[in-house]
This record gives C-alpha cells, sequence and structure tokens, in this order.
C-alpha cells in the first residue's frame, strides 16, 4: 500500500516537473491530439473511407487536387484523402497501441520474473533477448506476417500486425526492467519484507512493481513510436488490410498506384506527415520521461569556463 | 588468453544464433499449407502425375519432415544450395550473390557518409551542449528518427525527380547499362545519391544521438579534467582523451544497427526500385516465391549476425580493457 | 590510425567487388557479334529502339514458358506456322497456305521456301515436322505447348516445303493452334532425357528464325538487346537494335520516357495513364485489349472431391443475381482503370475475331442497389440487427479474394464489399497470392468470391474451354467449377464446327449460358496502355496485339 | 624566492555556483591562506565544506556556471587576471594536480607512460627523446617498474595507480603539487606507502604541497600549515603545532575529539551531530551555529571574523571575543 501511494505522489511529482518541459509537453501535445482525431473521425468528416468521390457527371472522381476537392483531394481510388486520413488514425493509432501494450506486458512480466527469481529462468531470457537482439527485425518480421497470412487462420490481417510487432519488440522492456528489478531486489525494505516471511507475490506486487512501474511508462511510451513506424513499414509493403487503410496503406497505395507520376502530393504528404506527428510525439514523451526517472550527467568539463569577477566588478 | 575466451564465446554465440535462424527458416516455411509442387507449376499449365511426383521427390517432400527433410535442407544451405527460385527460375544462391554488391554499396556509403557526419556532428552537439547547434542537431535526430524510411524515399524521390531532375530509380540510365561499370561511374553515382542522402539523413540522426550522450558522458570524466588540468586546451583533449573513448560505444552500436540498416535496404531499395537485396526480398515476398524469400532471409540474417561478431572482435582491439578480461 | 584505413579499405572492396562482379554476368549470343550492324550499309550509330518494362522473360524456351515477357520474346526470335495478323485473322509466317482434307483430319501446310536461321542454316520441313512430333509426343516436357497439339496424330514431311499434320478429331481453329507452337532450332533441344531437363533448360542462347535474333541476354541488369535479322524472309526491321530494360517500378518507368531516356513502354499502368498522356512528345496509346477481369462464384459440383467450402447462399441463383445487380461497373473503369477499360458482359472479349465471337444480344443486369435489396428479400433473406442479410441460419457472409498480384483489384476489392455492404451482404476482402489461389479455386474449392482476370486467346475456344467440367480437375483450367453437360456437349460441337457462322451460334448460345448461371461475373475489359516518344520513332501499328508487336515494330522508323 | 615569500598567496577567495531557477550556492567565501615553499599545507574539513573547490577556483578548472573573486598570487602573478591562454602554461608546469581517485583520472584507453610523455611534450620541456627518458625516471622514483608504464590504467593496481598519478604529476617539475584526497580510495597499507611517497618526493625535489583532505592523522603527518574550512568559509588557521595543541574554534575542537587515536584515523566524522549546511541556504550567523555546543545569541545573526589568536593562528568565533573581552 505504502509502495503504491509513494508511487501516485512520484507521479504527482513527475507531472509536476514534466509541465515544466517544453518537449515534453509538445510531445503530450501531439499523442494526444492524434488520439483526439482518432476518436472523432466520423465527426470530423462528411464522408466515409470507403465512399467514391463523383463529379457532376457522376464520374468517379480520382486523383483530384485538393483545389477541386478540398480539403485534401482525392486518392486513386477516388476517396476523400482527408476523410481516409482521420479513419487511418483509428488503425495506425491502434496497432500501434495495441502492439506496444503487448511488448509492454510481456517485457514487464519476463523481466521481473527474470530479475526477481534469476537463476536459469534469467539465463535462459537473456539468451533469447541477445538472440532476438541480432536477428534483423524487419526481415523476420516480414517473413512471419506473410507466413502466417498464408496459413488462412482467419485471423484479420491487422491482428496479426499487432500480435506479430507486440510479440518481437517486448526484449529492450524486459532488460530494462530486469536491471532495474535486480537493483530494487538488493534494497533493504525488499530483504525485510522477506524477512517476516512475506510470499513472492507480494513483495513483486507491493514492492517491485510500484518502483519499476515509471520506468515501464517511460519505456512504452517510447516503444509506441517504434510500432508505429513499423506498422506503417509493413503496411507499405503491403501487409496492412487495404479494406481499412492505416497511414501506411495509404502510402502502400500511393505508391504502387503512381501518385508520384501523377504529382498527386496531397496523396502522399498527409499519411506521412501524420505518421512522424504521433512517432515523434511518443518519442518527445518518452525521452523527457526517460530523462526525468533517470537523469543523465548534468554537465561536462569542457563546456567553458569559470566566470572570473574582477575586482569592482558588480555580481 | 582470456581474449581467446572472450572471441571463442562470441563465436558459440553467434554459432547459436544461426542455428536458431535456421530453425525458423526451416520451420515457417514448412508449416506453410498448400503443396509447394502445385505452387511451383502456377495457374498457366497442366503437368501430369508422374512429373508431379518427380518434382516431389526432388523437393524432397515424400520423405517424413522430420529428421530427413531437416537434415537434408540443413545439408543443402550449410553447402550453399539454397534451392531454386520458383518466380526467377534460377538459383536462389546465384541471384542473390548477384545482388549483394549493389546493397553493400549503397549500405556502405550510407553507412560511412552518417558513421562520419552523425560522429562529427554528435561531438559537436555534445560539446557544445545547450548551445543553438545542439538543440537544431538534436531535434534534427529526433524528426528523423520519428520518420518513416520509406515515406522520406517518396518526399526525396519525388522532389529530387521533379526540381532537380535526378532520376527516379534503378542504379544506371537505360543507355549505360550493360556497358563496363567504369565508364558509367558518373551515372552511378547520380542514381546514388537520393537513397544514398535517404540512408544517410536516417542513420545520422541515430549516431548523433549516441555520440552525444556519449561525448557528454566522456567529458564529464575525470581523466578529461586531468588532461585540463594538465594544459591541455579543448581540441587537443577532445581528440587525444575524449574522441576514443567515446567512439568506443559507437561501433558496439553500429553492430546492433545493422538489423536496422538492412530494413533500411528494404525499404530504401522498394521506393528507388535499386537492384539490391533488399528489392529482392520485397519482390520475392510479393510474388511469395518461397525458396527465395528463405534464401534472402537466411543471408540477411547471417551477415548481420556474423557482422556482429565482427563488431565484437574490433571492439576487443579497439578498447584494451576487454582484450585483457 | 586504423578507424580511417578501416573505412578506406570497405570502399575499395566495395568498389572492385562492382566492377569484378560486371562481366561474368553477360551471357552473349556465341551466333552473333554484337558490334556488327544488321545493315552493312549503315556506318554510323545502330539506330536503337529502347523498350521498357515491368518484368523479364523467365525463359527463353518455348517448352516450359508462363510468363507474357517471355511469349513476347518468342514472338521476335521464333517463327510459327501461322500468326495473328493486326486486323485479327490468321496469315501464314512459315507457312505460305495450309489446307484441311475434306474429312477434317489431316492439314497441309505449304512452307516458305529459303528460310534461314539466325546462325545462317538453312530451316527444313523435317525440322519443322521434329518439333511438332516432339510437342505431340513429349507432352510432359512441352507442358506449355501441349495443349495446342491437343487431338494431334503425327505431322509428317511430304516434301521439301510441304508439311501434314493429322489429328484424332477435326479442329475448328487450326491456324490460332500452331500460332503459338514457337519453332526452335532441334539441335538445341535434342539432348534432354527427361521432361525436368527440359523444362529447366532456359535457352538464353535462343537460335530462331524471327524478325529479330537476341543479340546479348544480362539476367542479372536485366537487359535484353535484340538485333534486326537482315536474312529475314519477309523484309526487315528499318531499326538496327531494340533494348528491353526491366524497371522495378513504374514510376521510374515513366519517368524515363518522359526524359526520353527510353522511347516505348509496352504496359502503362492504368493509374499513370493519364500523367503519361500529358508528357510532351509522347504518344500515349489505349486500346481495347482482350483482358478480361471477372468476380468468380464458388460453382462447384456439391459432389466435388473435396467438398466444397463456400457459404451455401452462394447456389442459390437469387443471390448471384442480387449480387451482380449490386455491382457498378461503370463505376469500376471509371475509378479502378481511370476510364481505360469497357463494362464487361461474358466471358469472349468483344474484341475476338474483330466482334465476330462476342453475343452482342446479351443485355447485362442494370446497377441498382435498390433493386438488389429488394431481390434478397424477396428470396427470404433479411436483414439482421448488424445489417447482414440471413436466411434461416444462413447469413450472407462471405469471402471476398483477389490475386496479390494486380494493384488494382485491392481498389475493385473495397468498392465491391462496399457496394456488398449495402445489400446486407458482408464481403471481407483478402489479398491472396496467385499460387495459393489457385490450389483454394482448383482442386480444394474452398471458396467464396474472388476476384481474377484471364489474358484471352485470339480464338474463343480458350475461353470456352475454362467453363467446361472436365477442366475442373486438379491441374484443368477451370476455376469456377461450372458444370453444366449441355455446356459441355456444346463446346465439343463448336470444336468441330469447321463452318465459321455455325460455330458462332454456338459459340453465343454457350455465353448466354454462362452469363444466366453466373459462375463469373465479367467485370472488365480492359484496354492495352502503351506509350512512344513521337519525337523518337514513328510508323508503329496501333492494333490490338500492341505497337511492341514484331509487325509493328517491322515498320517503325526513326523521326529525321 | 626566500622562505619568507610565500609561493602562494590567496586572498578573499570566493566562488559562488549558479544553479538552475536563479539559486546561488555559495561555496567558497572570503578564503585566504598562504602556501611557503618546501611546506605542506593541509585543507581539511567534511565533504561539501569546499576543499577541493579551492583547488578547482585557483586552477580555474570550474564549470561555467562558477563565479571566482579574489586574488591568487603565484609568484607574485595573479592567475585571477590571466586570460585563459595564459593560464593553461601554468597549469601541470607550475602547479600539478594529484586526484582522490586514480582509476578515473587517468585515459582508461592510454597506456600509463603516454599519458606521463603528453604532458611533458606538450609544455614542450624535452625533446621526445629525452622526454621517454624522463618519463622511465619518474616511473621509477615513483617505484614503477619502467616497462609496466607500457600498460593500461586497468592493469595497475590502486597503489600503482597513485604512483603513476604522482608520476605524472611530477612530470614537468612543478613547485606546487595539489593533492586532493590522494588516498582515499585506497587500502590502509597502501595509504602509508603513498603517504611515504609523497613525503619522499617533497624532501627530494623541494615542492610545496597543498593537501586535501579529511584525515587529520595524515595532515599531522605531512603538513606544516593548516586551514580548516567549513561551509566554504575558513573557521581556523595556523601551523599544525598550534592547531593540534591549542584548537580555537570549536568546530576544530569536535573535529579533534573525533580523532582520539591519530595513527587510527577512521572513525566518522558524524561523531559532531548535525550536518554541514546546504550551500545554497546558508546561516546568516555562523555557519556552524546550528551544530555548536557552545553557540551564544549573536552567533545566529552575526558571521564571526577571522581573528589572530596566536602567532600566524586564526580564528574566526565569536567566543574567541568574548574570551578576549573577559581577560580584558
Amino acid at each position: 500500500m505504502e509502495a503504491w501511494q509513494q508511487l501516485r505522489r512520484n507521479f504527482r511529482e513527475l507531472w509536476q516537473s514534466f509541465r515544466g518541459n517544453r518537449m515534453g509537453v509538445i510531445g503530450l501535445g501531439l499523442v494526444i491530439s492524434a488520439l483526439i482525431v482518432a476518436i472523432l473521425a466520423p465527426w470530423l468528416t462528411p464522408y466515409s473511407p470507403q465512399q467514391v468521390m463523383r463529379d457532376e457527371n457522376g464520374r468517379g472522381l480520382t486523383f483530384a487536387p485538393p483545389a477541386v476537392h478540398p480539403p485534401l483531394g482525392t486518392d486513386d481510388g477516388g476517396h476523400d484523402v482527408w476523410a481516409q486520413l482521420v479513419f487511418g488514425a483509428r488503425i495506425s493509432l491502434t496497432v500501434g497501441f495495441l502492439a506496444g501494450f503487448i511488448a509492454m506486458f510481456v517485457g514487464s512480466f519476463l523481466g521481473i520474473l527474470a530479475g526477481y527469481f534469476g537463476g536459469w529462468l534469467d539465463n535462459l531470457l537473456m539468451r533469447i533477448t541477445d538472440v532476438l537482439l541480432v536477428i534483423p527485425d524487419l526481415p523476420l518480421m516480414l517473413v512471419l506476417v506473410a507466413t502466417i497470412r498464408q496459413m488462412q487462420l482467419k485471423i484479420s490481417p491487422i491482428t496479426v500486425l499487432i500480435l506479430v510487432i507486440g510479440l518481437l519488440y517486448w526484449t529492450s522492456t524486459a532488460r530494462l526492467v530486469r536491471s532495474q528489478v535486480l537493483s530494487i531486489k538488493e534494497r533493504q525494505f525488499v530483504a525485510r519484507a522477506r524477512a517476516i516471511g512475506a510470499g513472492h507475490a507480494h513483495i513483486i506486487r507491493k514492492h517491485i512493481l510500484p518502483q519499476v512501474m515509471p520506468l515501464i511508462v517511460a519505456n512504452t511510451v517510447l516503444i509506441l513510436s517504434t510500432a508505429i513506424l513499423i506498422e506503417s513499414g509493413l503496411a507499405f509493403l503491403g501487409l496492412g488490410d487495404p479494406t481499412k487503410p492505416s497511414w501506411g496503406t495509404m502510402l502502400n497505395f500511393a505508391f504502387d498506384r503512381n501518385a508520384i507520376s501523377n504529382g498527386a502530393w496531397w496523396f502522399y504528404l498527409p499519411p506521412g506527415l501524420a505518421i512522424v506527428w504521433v512517432s515523434l510525439g511518443c518519442v518527445l514523451l518518452g525521452n523527457v520521461l526517460e530523462e526525468m526517472l533517470n537523469p543523465r550527467l548534468s554537465g561536462h568539463h569542457l563546456e567553458g569556463e569559470a566566470h572570473i569577477i574582477k575586482p569592482g566588478e558588480q555580481q | 588468453m582470456g581474449s581467446g575466451n572472450y572471441l571463442l564465446r562470441k563465436f558459440a554465440f553467434a554459432l547459436l544464433t544461426i542455428f536458431v535462424v535456421v530453425i525458423i527458416n526451416f520451420v515457417l516455411f514448412r508449416i506453410l499449407p498448400g503443396d509447394p509442387v502445385r505452387a511451383v507449376i502456377g495457374r498457366n499449365v497442366k503437368i501430369s502425375a508422374e512429373v508431379q511426383q518427380s518434382l516431389r521427390e526432388q523437393f524432397g517432400l515424400d520423405k517424413p519432415v522430420f529428421p530427413d527433410q531437416f537434415l537434408m535442407t540443413i545439408r543443402q544451405w550449410a553447402s550453399g544450395n539454397l534451392g531454386v527460385s520458383w518466380s526467377l527460375r534460377r538459383p536462389v544462391a546465384e541471384i542473390l550473390i548477384s545482388k549483394l554488391w549493389n546493397t553493400l554499396l549503397l549500405i556502405g556509403l550510407g553507412q560511412i557518409l552518417s558513421i562520419f557526419f552523425g560522429v562529427l556532428l554528435g561531438l559537436l552537439a555534445g560539446w557544445k551542449r545547450k548551445t543553438a547547434l545542439d538543440a537544431g542537431a538534436l531535434t534534427f535526430s529526433l524528426i528523423a528518427w520519428a520518420t518513416p524510411t520509406f515515406w522520406l524515399g517518396i518526399i526525396l524521390l519525388a522532389a529530387g525527380s521533379t526540381w532537380l531532375g535526378l532520376p527516379t530509380g534503378g542504379i544506371l540510365s537505360p543507355q549505360n547499362v550493360g556497358k563496363p561499370l567504369h565508364t558509367v561511374l558518373p551515372d552511378l553515382a547520380v542514381h546514388l545519391i537520393l537513397p544514398t542522402l535517404t540512408l544517410t539523413i536516417l542513420y545520422l540522426g541515430e549516431y548523433m544521438l549516441i555520440m552525444r550522450s556519449s561525448i557528454v558522458e566522456t567529458l564529464g570524466e575525470d581523466y578529461i579534467l586531468t588532461a585540463k588540468a594538465k594544459g591541455l586546451n579543448q581540441w587537443q583533449i577532445l581528440w587525444r582523451h575524449a574522441l576514443k573513448n567515446a567512439m568506443l560505444p559507437i561501433v558496439t552500436i553500429i553492430a546492433l544497427n545493422l538489423g536496422f540498416t538492412v530494413s533500411g535496404a528494404i525499404y530504401i531499395e522498394t521506393v528507388f526500385s535499386y537492384d539490391g537485396l533488399g528489392k529482392l526480398f520485397q519482390t520475392a515476398l510479393t510474388k511469395q516465391d518461397y525458396p527465395l524469400l528463405q534464401g534472402a532471409f537466411l543471408l540477411l540474417a547471417v551477415s548481420v549476425i556474423l557482422a556482429n561478431m565482427l563488431a565484437d572482435i574490433l571492439y576487443t582491439i579497439l578498447d584494451p580493457r576487454v582484450k585483457a578480461s | 590510425m586504423y578507424r580511417t584505413l578501416l573505412f578506406g579499405l570497405l570502399v575499395l572492396v566495395l568498389l572492385t567487388a562492382c566492377t569484378t562482379s560486371q562481366p561474368s554476368t553477360t551471357e552473349t549470343a556465341p551466333s552473333t557479334s554484337p558490334q556488327a550492324p544488321a545493315q552493312p550499309s549503315t556506318s554510323q550509330e545502330p539506330v536503337t529502339l529502347r523498350v521498357g518494362w515491368p518484368g523479364f522473360p523467365d525463359t527463353l524456351n518455348p517448352a516450359y514458358a508462363f510468363l507474357t515477357e517471355s511469349y513476347t520474346m518468342f514472338d521476335y526470335i521464333y517463327s510459327t506456322l501461322a500468326t495473328e495478323s493486326q486486323s485479327g485473322e490468321y496469315v501464314g509466317l512459315l507457312a505460305e497456305s495450309w489446307d484441311v482434307s475434306d474429312d477434317g483430319l489431316v492439314w497441309t501446310f505449304k512452307l516458305r521456301p529459303n528460310v534461314r536461321w539466325h546462325n545462317g542454316e538453312p530451316l527444313t520441313a523435317e525440322q519443322v515436322v521434329w518439333n511438332l512430333n516432339a510437342f505431340i509426343q513429349n507432352p510432359d516436357g512441352w507442358v506449355t505447348n501441349s495443349g495446342y497439339v491437343a487431338g494431334f496424330v503425327e505431322a509428317r514431311v511430304v516434301d521439301e516445303t510441304t508439311i501434314e499434320i493429322e489429328t484424332e478429331y477435326p479442329i475448328s481453329n487450326m491456324a490460332y493452334r500452331v500460332s503459338f507452337l514457337y519453332i526452335v532450332y532441334p539441335p538445341d533441344f535434342e539432348g534432354f532425357a527427361t521432361p525436368a531437363e527440359l523444362q529447366n533448360f532456359t535457352n538464353f542462347n535462343a537460335i530462331g528464325s524471327g524478325p529479330f535474333k537476341l543479340a546479348s541476354l544480362d539476367k542479372d541488369q536485366r537487359i535484353i538487346i535484340l538485333e534486326t535479322n537482315g536474312d529475314y524472309f519477309d523484309g526487315h526491321a528499318k531499326i538496327d537494335r531494340v533494348i528491353y530494360q526491366t524497371f522495378d517500378n513504374s514510376d521510374a518507368m515513366i519517368q524515363a520516357l518522359k526524359v526520353g531516356d527510353i522511347d516505348l513502354i509496352g504496359e502503362v499502368p492504368d493509374s499513370a495513364f493519364a500523367a503519361v498522356s500529358a508528357f510532351e512528345n509522347v504518344k500515349a496509346i489505349s486500346l481495347p485489349g482482350r483482358s478480361i477481369t471477372e468476380l468468380i462464384i464458388n460453382s462447384a459440383p456439391a459432389d466435388h472431391d473435396p467438398k466444397p467450402n463456400r457459404n451455401p447462399a452462394l447456389e442459390d441463383p437469387q443471390v448471384r443475381l442480387a449480387i451482380a445487380t449490386a455491382i457498378d461497373k461503370q463505376d469500376l473503369v471509371d475509378v479502378v482503370l481511370q476510364g481505360n477499360g469497357t463494362p464487361g458482359v461474358t466471358i469472349i472479349p468483344p474484341t475476338l475475331g474483330g466482334g465476330f465471337w462476342f453475343n452482342s444480344d446479351i443485355q447485362d443486369v442494370k446497377f441498382d442497389l435498390d433493386e438488389a435489396n429488394r431481390i434478397l428479400e424477396e428470396a427470404g433473406y433479411v436483414k439482421g440487427s448488424d445489417g447482414v442479410r440471413a436466411k434461416g441460419n444462413v447469413r450472407l457472409e462471405m469471402r471476398l479474394q483477389y490475386a496479390s498480384d494486380q494493384p488494382n483489384y485491392p481498389r475493385t476489392a473495397g468498392m465491391i464489399a462496399n457496394w456488398l455492404a449495402q445489400i446486407g451482404i458482408k464481403a471481407t476482402p483478402e489479398s491472396v497470392d496467385p499460387d495459393s489461389l489457385v490450389v483454394a479455386t482448383n482442386p480444394n474449392a474452398d471458396y467464396d468470391l474472388v476476384i481474377w482476370g484471364w489474358g484471352a486467346d485470339p480464338d474463343p475456344d480458350f475461353m470456352l474451354s475454362v467453363m467446361t467440367s472436365s477442366q475442373y480437375v486438379e491441374g484443368g483450367w477451370s476455376d469456377s467449377g461450372y458444370s453444366n453437360p449441355e455446356y459441355d456437349r456444346l463446346y465439343l460441337e463448336q470444336q468441330k464446327a469447321i463452318e465459321p457462322e455455325e460455330r458462332q451460334k454456338i459459340v453465343w448460345k454457350m455465353q448466354e449460358m454462362v452469363f444466366n448461371d453466373r459462375p463469373y461475373i465479367v467485370l472488365w475489359y480492359g484496354n492495352i496502355l502503351q506509350a512512344y516518344r513521337s519525337d523518337h520513332f514513328t510508323g508503329f501499328i496501333e492494333s490490338l496485339l500492341g505497337i511492341d508487336s514484331f509487325q509493328s515494330l517491322m515498320n517503325v522508323e526513326p523521326v529525321r | 624566492m626566500s622562505e619568507s615569500t610565500p609561493l602562494l598567496s590567496v586572498r578573499h577567495l570566493s566562488t559562488f555556483f549558479e544553479l538552475s531557477g536563479n539559486v546561488k550556492a555559495y561555496a567558497l567565501e572570503d578564503v585566504s591562506f598562504d602556501v611557503y615553499p618546501y611546506q605542506t599545507l593541509g585543507l581539511v574539513g567534511e565533504s561539501g565544506c569546499g576543499k577541493s573547490t579551492t583547488l578547482m577556483s585557483i586552477l580555474r578548472l570550474l564549470p561555467p556556471n562558477a563565479h571566482i573573486s579574489g586574488q591568487v598570487l603565484f609568484k607574485g602573478v595573479d592567475l585571477l587576471a590571466l586570460s585563459e591562454e595564459e593560464m593553461r602554461a601554468y597549469r601541470w608546469k607550475e602547479i600539478a594536480l594529484i586526484f582522490q581517485s586514480a582509476m578515473n583520472a587517468l585515459n582508461p584507453v592510454m597506456r600509463v607512460d603516454e599519458q606521463i610523455l603528453e604532458a611533458i611534450l606538450l609544455h614542450r620541456l624535452l625533446p621526445r627523446e629525452q622526454a621517454w627518458q624522463r618519463v622511465q625516471e619518474l616511473l621509477d622514483l615513483v617505484g614503477i617498474a619502467p616497462q609496466r608504464g607500457r600498460q593500461y590504467p586497468f592493469q595497475f593496481s590502486g597503489g600503482m595507480r597513485q604512483r603513476a598519478m604522482i608520476a605524472m604529476a611530477l612530470a614537468c617539475s612543478p613547485s606546487l603539487l595539489f593533492a586532493d584526497e590522494p588516498t582515499t580510495a585506497l587500502d590502509v597499507m597502501i595509504q602509508a606507502q603513498v603517504l611515504e611517497l609523497l613525503k619522499n618526493i617533497q624532501k627530494r625535489l623541494g615542492l610545496a604541497i597543498v593537501l586535501v583532505t579529511h584525515d587529520l592523522g595524515v595532515v599531522a603527518e605531512l603538513c606544516d600549515q593548516v586551514v580548516v574550512l567549513y561551509g566554504g568559509k575558513v573557521a581556523e588557521y595556523g601551523s599544525v603545532d598550534a592547531i593540534y595543541n591549542s584548537p580555537q574554534h570549536p568546530y576544530t575542537q569536535k573535529l579533534l575529539e573525533a580523532f582520539p587515536d591519530l595513527h587510527r584515523p577512521t572513525a566518522s566524522l558524524a561523531s559532531i551531530p548535525g550536518t554541514p549546511p546546504r550551500l545554497t541556504d546558508l546561516p546568516s550567523g555562523c555557519r556552524f551555529e546550528p551544530r555548536c555546543f557552545a553557540r551564544l545569541e549573536r552567533c545566529r545573526h552575526e558571521p564571526p571574523a577571522l581573528r589572530e589568536v596566536g602567532e600566524k593562528h586564526y580564528a574566526a568565533c565569536h567566543l574567541l571575543e568574548e574570551k578576549e573581552n573577559l581577560l580584558e
């Protein structure tokens, strides 16, 4: 209980100092605004993402520039790009967030177990992360996704993406959490708790978890940005769901359907900017959180010279 | 003695990892549904039962998956036989080798440029911490990190071809394809500008960030103060004392980044239709050419693993501490 | 110091690697020296037509070739007895004329004299007969030819310039059949013991007798250089060389045309056609072609083995009608093809035989979502709370799969799913690679709806054969599983109907049956989209053979 | 230079750090002392009292948020009036520095002899050949076999590292050596050896040493003069005899009480209740007042001035004034 209250207090303090950090606030703003757009998507556009826009003769309006069809023109399929963009936010963010959370849960769980219990479990886990670290991730994911889809397990392409990303990106979290748990384990209050006969589950829940929680939060935010970038990449390579276009899928269509030759910048610029928007937000946020939890060196020896106050100089 | 042990451990680890990759590769492609023989034949052809049977025997599909097919596959892979591509109807190993050099050229150039400029920028940013230079470099790196590789490629491609008249893809202009390389170097260079620039921008940010924090940490060490107390000026301190110490983590990062580099190659070669391994991987993926996909994955993974091992060895040469411990 | 040294070394290794990898990859045909100009009279730079295309032939061996790029090359390099002309009828190539016996079982071909191989040797009647008999006797080896010699018994030499083909039954489309039988140089093909050996032979140093000869083929750089065959029996081209270069990306190819690096694009993507049309000094051509794109409805017989796995509602003709009524084909053409096509009706494209075979009497169902809803309502399918119709425990929920290799199928699937959703049918689009799709449709019969397409042959026979029940066996052409004894009977009948009008009647009837039973809902007939530099070359023949047909290239000349 | 003129005269040295949020930390205030040739001055006090800051202020090695004022006269030159460029010529050549932890003070990826050589070459004292010769001599002097100079610092034991550091400090034959807690990180046996070495070297080379330590045992053994710092101010300053035999400041008295046995200087300073003041929040009166056992009312408001309490023996405490008043 006490530890959790401490945690709440820590979060409040964190928030206090966070508010003063410009980078962090910008990052949070970027992420939240994207979330709001995703949630409000149906109210932000009169069109559905599947709807074909038409000219006055009722013919499909493809590759229409923004001047012809505001605000962002139409794509190769005659869809409203703005509608695709705001509904795409739902898909991109869903995949990013769910995959990120899976990675967080798996990573934290395994990291805590490994750090707390040590021994062969720790060894095994560390070897697995070592191995996963050197296998190039994109080829592995592409091969995995392609294989899983080929097996026709009746899982939607989006679910496949979420699972593959989530289950491959837990290693960094696991390592981080493990080392943190290792250092907490050595502290006195854990030894004391163990001495009075507290069970493992109790110690983990009451003492370890609240201590590693802030770290997990910061790390998750960073993983989110990776997950969103990876999703966009896989979708760009054609592994997304073409009927539920995410930002990556939009770019896949733009590239495959000659948006460049058509000079349709309104088709390929917005989705990319949206991806940068969110992933930059997460990176800023995550970096700031990490810096706050784990302040690095405040200065170094070559930053300049001390100021010498000359006699008579007012200070 | 100690360093021998260290190297042995690294070697054993590389072997273990390669073994894991081989197993992943084998298992993944064996759990695919459908008859590989039918898939070879495709939609367009009728083929008699006897021919199908002989193909099946050719692929070893009449034997049990484990251990026969597995051992047979490993024996084949070890001898450099990666099978025959379904879509290109050529030995996979031969195709891979023909594309390898193009990719090495692109990745090599991108890495060298990004390491050089990334380290330099990181050094300056870390040294001149909290100046406009530092803030600018930091912002640039974060944005570069947050930008999808392929999208940056698309933007540069569209902008470069529209405004600068740069080629939109390939390695050489049509009229130069097939000519001896030394006569077309300028054309090759022009084609390399955009993909290399994309790669450089992306990796540069990462190297800059790492170098920056590494140099800040190094410059906070006591021996830097010693150097200052010795009367060395800032440049002397940076060059003689800080650089080597700060560069050491970079070596490891470069190695660990190789996987990331491979990802970049897949995206960039796809966007710039650059005829290398990354493009090949993407083609194999869209054509569902499994032998090719399998071979490309094996090659990419094994290269990265071996490169990691090499980086470890390099590290022992650079850092006296590792060599002895 | 070693740091810089290391980097220096790396660069060096990369550069030398590139230079050394170069020469080993080019294969040069031994018969010709690439430098020698085709026409001895020209002393200056040879006139070269540069063509960009998205693929590359997998082989130059006609025994076992599937990619269209291979067939493009076959037409340049090899000759056939007869060939299709720009206007759609068959004309002689190696054969000057041909005749059939009164019983329709023996065909006599009169060969041109003085035809030579690219290596200068004369092409003899024995060699032609050797080819034909090889196709007939070794169908497992000559896999791609075997369909065209079905029903052939034997080929014989009559005299130096005359050969005979004996058939088992009368064959109505002999000229069409022999137009796909490329005559290869026998010494290159005699040594193969097994079908597999023959199939693995790529013949990348091909010797033929066609209007162009292979000068070099580089399968790593993916570049093919053809030279005009100065000894060709039917005159020779006005250009000296044709270079085919592969582009992995259509935007890059289009850019190359725009700046004049290439002179011709044989296949402009529909999504870029408008952009290409606007280029200066470029002529873009959109001509009706022979391809059809269809929505396949699983029509496999209930007793098929394995048992069909599909939504049972698809067996209901009213559901099929409703689906057909809910698809706006004009909209698909406008949006997906950006206008470059025609809404589809029957399985025979209107271009076949100049429109002779296309049943123009058939009236397509009109796109009308209300009507489609009404049909389903009437057939007893009631909308549930989730908007999906159901009758009893049969919900109108189905897979909508499409081949992953066509960039316009995802858009098509999206639009169709959207229309079907509005009539209470939930269709889930899914991209499937073509190989898996082959297995899913035939023999597994494990699908509901599939979007796919065919490139039709000039003769209606092939498209008609796709719907016969005898083709619905493993390895057969049928994917819908359509089974109609009357249709099967008519199919055999049209094969033997030597009289064109008589055959036309049967062919029209068959189209009507397929249209009414709807194993296929034909979505559109696609156009051939091509473009060339009008400031570089002129004289292209615009026909449904494409401006890159060998007849067209023989007519092309540079703009002075 | 005669023995009577100080080598280094520190006058009114004050240093404060500007921290974020416009907070200032007053690390040193009005510190004055003299160092004479051939002598050792001890700077003692608890952690954070300004000992190291004094050295760093003199050498001007503090970060840019430090503000230094006062005078530092070295051989008659005010070091605080020099440009950075000119200052560099004084570093190491005239004033060398030994750090507390030689592990971190030596560059881990540079061979030990090269690090020593670097200092000699930098100040252009000898040509390369002779400089190498000198490196060997220096290693020999501190008791390291010269061939071990080829090794890296991590291959040395703690004591050897400190010896190497000393050899490096002597490289340019400085006239003044700053030793910042040179033995703290070492175990007792090695401590004694290193101190012995320092003593010998001083005798042989005749340099002046400023020794920073919180170890009064070391002070008694090595020093001639002692400056006791508390909270950035001089509490007491005088000869080692005067300080040990008649400590005047309550802080000095307590400090000495904490070390009943000068040969077992391991007891903790925590035996003085309370903690040193925070430099950002200094008491307005005497800085020791909150912990003082003999505080007066005025101690709380009025900072005491340094007053002479014996020959060249100064202390800053209001009690002394009271005592004087009583005597009068």
